[in-house]
């Protein structure tokens, strides 16, 4: 860490981070012999949350393992290349967070033909493919979760802040950025958020939604439309990525919000550092944080032991195996009196 | 009579895209009259001032032939520069810890500096290795991407999301002229008209901007009215880069925040707004005008299509028929009377 | 007309273009197995006629018959199988592919089994070369056409219009790009097709073809037919008249220039390519017209190019006012105070999309700046003004894009264009290759004043009498070398012609 | 000598692709030499199948001296089509309940004839509608997205991958012939290799091949030579779209599942395959065993970089100097000697 001036030496120094993480190098990392190379294939790199995974994969591998992390692209086809890959050069074990959980039947197939131990993790392939092969495992929270626990989050101040309601028609008027269309964590979060507030007993109305592609700019552009649209009739704001949620909270702030108590509800999901300040600002009503450190680690871990063979367990990896097959790594849900559990 | 329905008929070919843009506005207000809002109009221009910009580096380009796929790559990349370097010191995160504060304007003239590189390297390639535009610029494309994902991933950012900009540059991108509300003159605004007047006089007032119409339209030809097509090339690829650049540090700006994917794609809208605008594909054609009408067309249709709430899919099959649609109209004009 | 039976009929064609009446209500009436020339001045409506018969254009109003039969032709499909082919003005290569390709384009023998059909290269290399011999002509049907000389491409051109059988063959300036032998072989050639029923339409404005081939002479001017002769009944000074609406008995102008100092002096010019011009030497003075005679392919083109940066030398220098001077690109020759018109107008000449203002100055923007960088419109305006009107360019405004002017009035734009830059030495490369006879005459006046005020002037021509009228001296070449240096008052035209062709070959 | 050390010259630079080829996969086996292994070739041979199928239709268009971006998104409609309708019965969430049991061939057939379509669609707006086919193919990239996500956000599968899918159908995918093992040849392999064949006799057996180049070489003298381009131009369009289409069955099939995203951006790498491989962006130019080498060089670059250990993100970096590069150098034949 040096705070280089210019991107050229900046770039150099990332590169040898980079290296240590990413290259199952020969002569970088120590390299003690008997250590397990595990490949690892992220679902695609630029993604915010899977670079805290990432990382903490990679802090949990020294000493441990060598890790071989390369970047799907977001394009299942080219996972499958990257796995074919790491299997021609007989890695011990591969931990795959899958583009599309579904296409995690080919993959266990692979890793089955050649005998290779595989995790899963984030994306949770169906019960079905991981029974098929005993040395296939899922480290990660259930997807839906992270939808339930936002709406939560809104139904709670819902309830206790019946000045939200802004019409007094008992029914929440909201609107819906939503990620990429068909991407699986925006399917799920836009529905389980709202199952969630009309689980809670709440009745709702979508004003509107639409989709920001989880990016800021396009965020801050679709939240400006939907105000001109439907100006105050909207009383709540869901996000399915805080960089949405961030881009239409600028919105928001360009028409009057968050200024001599003109306030709006925004639930959004990741807990990015961005986020947790728009907590701490009061902008942003609420976030789940998806544990990015421990996914890490549980993945690296469980990796780890089944490339040496280690039956997995408690003691051998530090976390709880639930039916032979799954560690639960749960999400949480943050506000501005919990930011603390977000850093 | 018949020379009357001739002469609008004319008219109407000539001026394609104007009434493309009239159309448009006209239907969506018809389907919902509250469109029809000064406010309205001011979110569109708001939105429609960075792609402006960017389309116009794009202009340059496409009217010497040529088409610039790292548009989108530099605009993320200067994005991420000048948030790195213009962050409140009391942010939890902050990308460079022990960093001075820096007058405004180095991290903004740094950020269209390296857009300005990047630009002169295309061009290089273009001109002096005569690798064609789309395979040079593709090759900077990925590269610009690597470089920015690299100094994005740098300890210890290490790939967050870069935010907590200094109010004085936010209000760059979110600051405006005028009582707030809809009569407000938003400064980003401002920086596009100002920014699409001085492309304006190059185009049409200068000799580099000659000169790049006659590259774009006949290169041969161009060579041998003694005109220096290298260095004329590597000025207009530098120019469009700079103007990336720029476009990158008003979408940090407004947007208050950076990561790496920003601009990811911008270079297709950008090259549809200018062919939507009477730019050719083959060179030699292209005025300022069209390319802001360009612009504006697609400003339109994006907010207006979420305005009365067409869900997102169908937003993107009637986005392509009218591209298509204001092409085929617009394009009548140049077609050889048979 | 004696017969009043004829193969083709063109009747009351109009064609309006924006701003433009191309075509006002045109007739023509073809005889079957005649030669049958269309002429007029540049802009008269000659091409677009023929487009019109070709299916390229659509006329507004008038009808077409062949053998008395109505006949509705919107492309050049329908034209071909109606037994009308054509070679054009503009040529039209696919320069990637060979010879025969290009030469059965749009027909391609095929075999194979039912519906399964592949294209039958050997078939069709048989063809070629059975049409070559047919034809006289020494092409390798296996050449990629891009690496043909232009007159080779015109020839290709000419064996693929004849191919296809048709009964009338169009040809738009077939001759503009070939000398000498070649013509001859297109002569023999006409006389072939005429005397086995085949019409042909033929538009030159070589006088001499005109006479030498026609039977009958159809003359237009400004988009008007003025009427139909016999060739026989018709001389080169009543074709003229009628063409230009005026007498016109002069065929060059008086030239008063004096050739003084030596300006440019060129020895042992040598390419670095094997076939091209080697050690080159001449002189070239103040107020001289230096013409350069030779076949095409005796590298005259490429020799002017090097003096112009255009192409590389191998050895030899160039010294200009008694000093050397390196001339690497057209940059550095602008810088010298040479200008070059060059011989392929449509590849390196127009901007076909832009137009006839921003043609004419862009090789001399320097000129026009009034801020400091910013270009003065008036004074551009003014300019341009001045030149469309000396050099007589026909066009509504100029605002009209270039590609939308016949062939002619392109080439005065480009001339325009070079003179803008007020050149000391100006290179001309076939500067009245497809320019009518009025407007040839301004062009050598023009060519005789620019001498007269101390210019110098090279001037490449296939046309011997040009030579021979509008030289001081004449420089000719043969495969690439200089085979003589003869004076322009005193020479014949054998004395050239000899000098040209002591080839190897014949 | 010196006419021994310039037919080298020569020789270097007429088959400057496949030197490029040649000169990576040394380098990669010199930085790990058991990069030199059958397996490895078989795993790229197996990478670049589908991509060479889309490469070849790309490369249709590209000799006419278009441009297809719609590619990319055709072969995830495709995907997604015949994915759905070639589900297990006994899987969970099935796309159409009560689906009965289909021959293979016919939701493959019918998948195919769905890229042919939108290929016949860009045919028309291009031949037809005279608009460049840039915009035109742009916006059926747009509209064709916008279909394949409302089909796949229909009731009951509402975006949920599509997986489960048939036996039959994925062992397309990921069967091979021969013993398991490096030696083994999938057949997909083999389909793109016929498919190579199939291309191959149409560029240089066939009218409609000749036509290609003749359109792409100088649109004007296909015109005048009586050939119906728009016609011709059609066919190649619909050809190209239905090579998207196997590729997207291929893609399904070969993955086991499928998402409205499938295919997302692989026109451009198809495009840089071609051009990579020689094809000239301005038309006319380009041969099969060009665009074959050009998406096996992106096969190289793409597993053998990853192979040694090279981080995603200065893999992005070294990717874009290398294609420049390699066009850099393999452009050089096209350069008429001053
Ligand atoms: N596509 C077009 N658009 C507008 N004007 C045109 C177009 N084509 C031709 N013209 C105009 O029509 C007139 C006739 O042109 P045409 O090419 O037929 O002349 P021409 O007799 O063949 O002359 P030349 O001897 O120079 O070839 C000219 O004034 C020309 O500018
Ligand atoms: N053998 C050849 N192979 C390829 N190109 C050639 C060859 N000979 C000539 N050319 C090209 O053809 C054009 C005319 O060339 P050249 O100098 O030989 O003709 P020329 O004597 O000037 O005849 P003219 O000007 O009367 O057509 C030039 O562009 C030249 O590069
Ligand atoms: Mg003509
Ligand atoms: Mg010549």
């Amino acid at each position: 860490g040096s705070n280089g001036s210019g991107s050229a030496g900046a770039g150099g120094a990332a590169s040898k981070d980079n290296n240590a993480a990413a290259a199952p190098a020969k002569t970088d990392n120590g390299g003690a012999k008997g250590q397990p190379n595990i490949g690892v294939a992220i679902y695609k790199f630029d993604d915010t949350f899977m670079t805290g995974v990432r990382n903490a994969i990679s802090d949990a591998a020294s000493g441990k393992a060598k890790v071989d992390i390369v970047d799907s692209q977001n394009s299942q086809p080219t996972q499958n290349d990257k796995v074919d890959l790491f299997i021609t050069k007989k890695v011990n074990a591969l931990a795959i967070n899958p583009v599309d959980n579904t296409a995690a039947g080919v993959l266990i197939d692979k890793a089955k033909a050649a005998n290779l131990p595989i995790v899963f993790f984030n994306r949770e392939p169906s019960a079905d493919d991981l029974k098929k092969y005993d040395k296939a495992y899922y480290v990660g929270a259930k997807g839906s979760e992270s939808g339930t626990m936002q709406g939560q989050i809104l139904a709670d101040y819902w309830k206790a802040h019946p000045e939200a309601d802004k019409n007094h028609d008992g029914v929440m008027q909201y609107v819906m950025l939503t990620g990429e269309p068909g991407h699986p964590d925006a399917v799920a979060r836009t529905k389980y958020s709202i199952d969630a507030i009309t689980g809670a007993g709440i009745k709702v109305q979508k004003l509107a939604e639409d989709t920001a592609m989880w990016d800021r700019v396009k965020g801050q552009e679709k939240m400006a439309a939907f105000l001109a649209a439907n100006g105050d009739k909207i009383e709540a704001v869901l996000a399915n990525n805080d960089d949405m949620a961030l881009g239409a909270i600028e919105a928001l702030k360009a028409v009057g919000y968050f200024k001599d108590g003109k306030y709006i509800p925004v639930v959004s999901v990741d807990a990015t550092a961005p986020g947790q300040q728009a907590l701490q600002d009061g902008t942003l009503l609420g976030t789940v944080l998806n544990d990015a450190k421990n996914q890490g680690k549980a993945t690296l871990n469980l990796a780890a032991a089944l490339a040496q063979g280690v039956t997995p367990d408690k003691a051998s990896i530090g976390y709880d195996i639930t039916d032979g097959k799954y560690i639960w790594v749960p999400y949480k849900k943050i506000t501005k009196d919990n930011i603390a559990d977000a850093k | 009579m018949n020379s009357n329905t001739n002469r609008i008929g004319n008219f109407m070919t000539q001026n394609a895209i104007y009434i493309v843009l009239i159309v448009l506005v006209v239907g969506i207000a018809i389907k919902d009259p509250s469109f029809l809002n000064i406010g309205i109009l001011r979110d569109i221009l708001l939105q429609s001032s960075t792609r402006a910009i960017i389309a116009l580096g794009a202009g340059f380009i496409l009217i010497t032939a040529g088409t610039d796929l790292s548009a989108g790559r530099v605009v993320g990349f200067t994005a991420v520069l000048s948030a790195s370097l213009l962050q409140r010191p009391d942010y939890a995160r902050l990308f460079f810890p022990d960093l001075p504060h820096l007058p405004l304007w180095l991290p903004i003239a740094l950020a269209i500096a390296a857009g300005l590189v990047v630009g002169l390297i295309n061009g290089f390639i273009v001109a002096k290795l005569s690798v064609p535009p789309f395979i040079a610029t593709l090759g900077t494309m990925v590269a610009v991407y690597g470089v920015n994902s690299i100094y994005f991933d740098m300890k210890p950012n290490q790939s967050q999301p870069i935010g907590g900009l200094r109010p004085d540059f936010t209000t760059l991108g979110t600051g405006f002229i005028g009582k707030s509300g809809p009569y407000s003159i938003p400064y980003i605004v401002i920086i596009a008209i100002v920014i699409a007047a001085i492309v304006w006089v190059i185009f049409n007032k200068t000799r580099l901007g000659k000169n790049m119409y006659a590259i774009g339209g006949n290169i041969q030809a161009a060579k041998v009215s003694g005109i220096n097509v290298g260095r004329n090339l590597m000025a207009i690829y530098a120019i469009a880069g700079a103007l990336y650049g720029l476009a990158g540090v008003l979408e940090a700006a407004r947007t208050g925040g950076a990561t790496n994917n920003y601009g990811n794609m911008y270079e297709l809208d950008a090259i549809a707004a200018c062919v939507v605008g009477g730019v050719s594909t083959s060179g030699g054609i292209g005025t300022v005008p069209g390319i802001l009408a360009g612009v504006l067309i697609f400003g339109v249709i994006n907010y207006g299509l979420t305005f009365i709430g067409v869900s997102p899919y169908w937003q993107l099959i009637i986005k392509g028929a009218i591209i298509v649609a204001a092409v085929a109209f617009d394009i009548r004009k140049y077609l050889t009377k048979k | 007309m004696a017969e009043d039976r004829f193969l083709l009929e063109l009747n009351n064609i109009s064609k309006q273009f924006p701003g433009v009446k191309a075509l006002d209500d045109v007739t023509l009436k073809i005889r079957p197995g005649t030669v049958h020339a269309l002429m007029g001045e540049n802009g008269a409506g000659k091409s677009t006629l023929m487009k019109c018969l070709f299916g390229i254009y659509t006329p507004d109003s008038g009808e077409i018959y062949m053998n008395g039969e109505k006949k509705n032709i919107t492309n050049s499909k329908d034209a071909l199988e109606n037994g009308i082919s054509m070679i054009h003005q503009e040529l039209h290569p696919v320069p990637y592919r060979n010879v025969m390709e290009n030469i059965w384009l749009g027909r391609f023998p095929t075999k194979g089994f039912g519906p399964i059909r592949f294209v039958d290269h050997k078939k069709m290399q048989r063809d070629t070369v059975r049409l070559f011999q047919d034809l006289d002509m020494d092409i390798d049907p296996k050449t990629i056409v891009g690496t043909l000389s232009v007159s080779k491409i015109q020839s290709i051109e000419i064996a693929k219009a004849v191919s296809f059988q048709s009964k009338v063959i169009v040809m738009d300036e077939p001759t503009s790009s070939l000398t000498g032998n070649e013509v001859e072989q297109l002569f023999k050639i006409i006389n072939e097709l005429r005397s086995r029923g085949v019409s042909i339409i033929y538009i030159s404005h070589k006088m001499e073809e005109i006479l030498r081939i026609s039977d009958d002479v159809t003359i237009m001017r400004d988009g008007k037919k003025i009427g139909t002769w016999p060739a026989a009944e018709l001389t080169t000074d009543l074709i003229i008249s009628r063409m230009v609406g005026r007498d016109l008995t002069e065929r060059f102008p008086e030239r008063s220039n004096v050739p003084g100092d030596v300006v440019m002096k060129v020895e042992g010019l040598t390419s670095p390519i094997d076939r091209s011009f080697k050690d080159v030497s001449f002189e070239l003075r103040k107020g001289e017209i230096l013409g350069i005679g030779g076949l095409v392919g005796a590298q005259r083109t490429e020799l002017i190019e090097a003096l112009f940066g255009l192409r590389a030398i191998s050895a030899g220098r160039i010294a200009m006012n008694g000093h050397e001077v390196s001339i690497k690109s057209p940059i550095d020759a602008k810088k010298h105070r040479i200008a070059l018109l060059t011989e392929e107008r449509r590849v390196t000449g127009i901007f076909p999309v832009l137009n006839i203002m921003e043609n004419t100055v862009i090789a001399n923007l320097d000129r026009y700046r009034s801020a400091r960088f910013l270009l003065s419109d008036s004074k551009m305006k003014r300019e341009v003004d001045d030149s469309i009107e000396k050099l007589r360019v026909k066009t509504p405004s100029m605002k009209q894009l270039i590609r939308n002017l016949s062939g002619g009035n392109q080439q005065k734009v480009l001339l325009a264009r070079w003179l803008l830059t007020d050149p000391d030495i100006l290179l001309l490369d076939e500067p009245t290759r497809g320019i009518d006879v009025g407007a040839k005459f301004e062009i050598y006046t023009i060519i005789a004043e620019l001498a007269r005020q101390g210019k110098s002037i090279v001037m490449i021509s296939s046309e011997m009498p040009e030579l021979l009228g509008m030289s001081d001296r004449i420089m000719v070449m043969r495969e690439g070398r200089l085979s003589g240096i003869v004076d322009g008052k005193h020479a014949t035209e054998e004395e050239i012609m000899r000098l040209a062709a002591q080839t190897s070959a014949s």
